[in-house]
């Protein structure tokens, strides 16, 4: 699967993108993953209410499926027009 | 319908005719033009704009076929840019053609409300000293729910 | 502010970009363009537009320093055509410049109500069979109470 | 005083403007007058809540004095835009 990371959500992990082999079966389970992974991850995973997420590229919330999900993305919240 | 999204500047001018001519049998126009500018009056040299390539297509298209579906509409146009731009840029424009004006004026504003808060665009301003993302306002939120 | 009551067709590209070009230091640009278009569905061939001149220019001019009043703007645009127009002409135009959108939005809009029912033009319709002027709607006067 | 009219009221009366000499105190007064003098303006006239007024130049209502009015215009309800 793979991660995508955008805005100060890269910034702090420090990479664009990453492939990662996960069993979560939940945007939440993966995050709790994630954040076991590093300080870096913990960090940017410290507040989940200032951070939005997309599964394939459709904006969801941390309790979605990720059964069959190929791409999963963190980023704050947008600031578009 | 058109969905644009683009490094390069856009011609508001070419841009505003070409839509208006495509359509002559729509009785209102609006269009929405975006400049960047120095809000927080700290000397902004460089708005960045970061976007999700894939998704943000997507997301532009469904606000967009949203729009259409609420509002009595001829036509759609929508450019947004990213990359670095400076203050006085254009950074993003939307039209819409209706055969009345209320339909062309909520649908505009509407399309406005949701770009800002459910494109997946994050603005970073840059001056000479420092650099920071771009905070999305509650009031941007909040405007959502007066759809 | 600039205020145009004119016979001649105006180059919406052009009037769109210049006034976008005029402000570089505000955050947002509305316009909108009325378009001529046959409403009633009996093949319209000639949309006619009879204005008072001399009076014609100081309403419009109290309705955008009213505008200008209401709303932080940076710059008001009005171009209103007046003589012999056929459908798919544009027959005016309306641009806002603001530090914010809903000011320029609400300004915008906020203008094509009043100049729909303050500003002293009428319009009649030719048909090849028939010539009528065209009734102001109860919904047009209405719309001022929304301000 | 120049008397304009505008639109229907226009064709109505058949002419787009005259100076009339009177000594009609408010807009009412001057309609009044108007209405007195032919059919034409018997009908244009009719229905005062079909028409609107203008004393020089600004938007007014029929109660309106006339004192050193230069300009009365009547005409339907403007359709701009």
């Amino acid at each position: 699967m793979d991660i995508l990371y955008f805005a100060w959500v890269r910034e702090r992990i420090g990479l664009p993108k990453e492939r990662v082999t996960t069993k979560a079966a939940t945007v939440a389970e993966l995050v709790t993953e994630l954040r076991a992974r590093e300080d870096r991850y913990a960090a940017a995973f410290a507040d989940l209410s200032a951070l939005r997420v997309a599964v394939d590229q459709e904006l969801t919330d941390f309790d979605a499926s990720l059964e069959g999900a190929r791409e999963v993305a963190f980023f704050p919240p947008m600031t578009g027009g | 319908m058109r969905i644009v999204v683009q490094e390069e500047p856009f011609d508001l001018g070419a841009e505003a005719e070409a839509f208006a001519a495509s359509r002559s049998d729509m009785g209102a126009i609006v269009t929405f033009t975006g400049v960047v500018r120095d809000l927080s009056g700290k000397d902004l040299e460089v708005m960045e704009i970061e976007h999700y390539p894939g998704m943000t297509e997507k997301a532009v298209e469904k606000i967009a076929s949203e729009a259409a579906q609420r509002w009595s509409l001829g036509d759609v146009l929508v450019i947004h840019r990213y990359g670095r731009l400076v203050p006085g840029d254009r950074i993003m424009m939307v039209a819409t053609a209706a055969p009345h004006r209320r339909d062309a004026f909520e649908a505009a504003d509407f399309l406005m409300d949701y770009l800002k808060s459910r494109a997946p665009f994050w603005k970073k301003e840059h001056t000479a000293a420092t650099a920071g993302w771009v905070a999305a306002k509650d009031e941007d939120e909040d405007a959502l729910s007066r759809w």
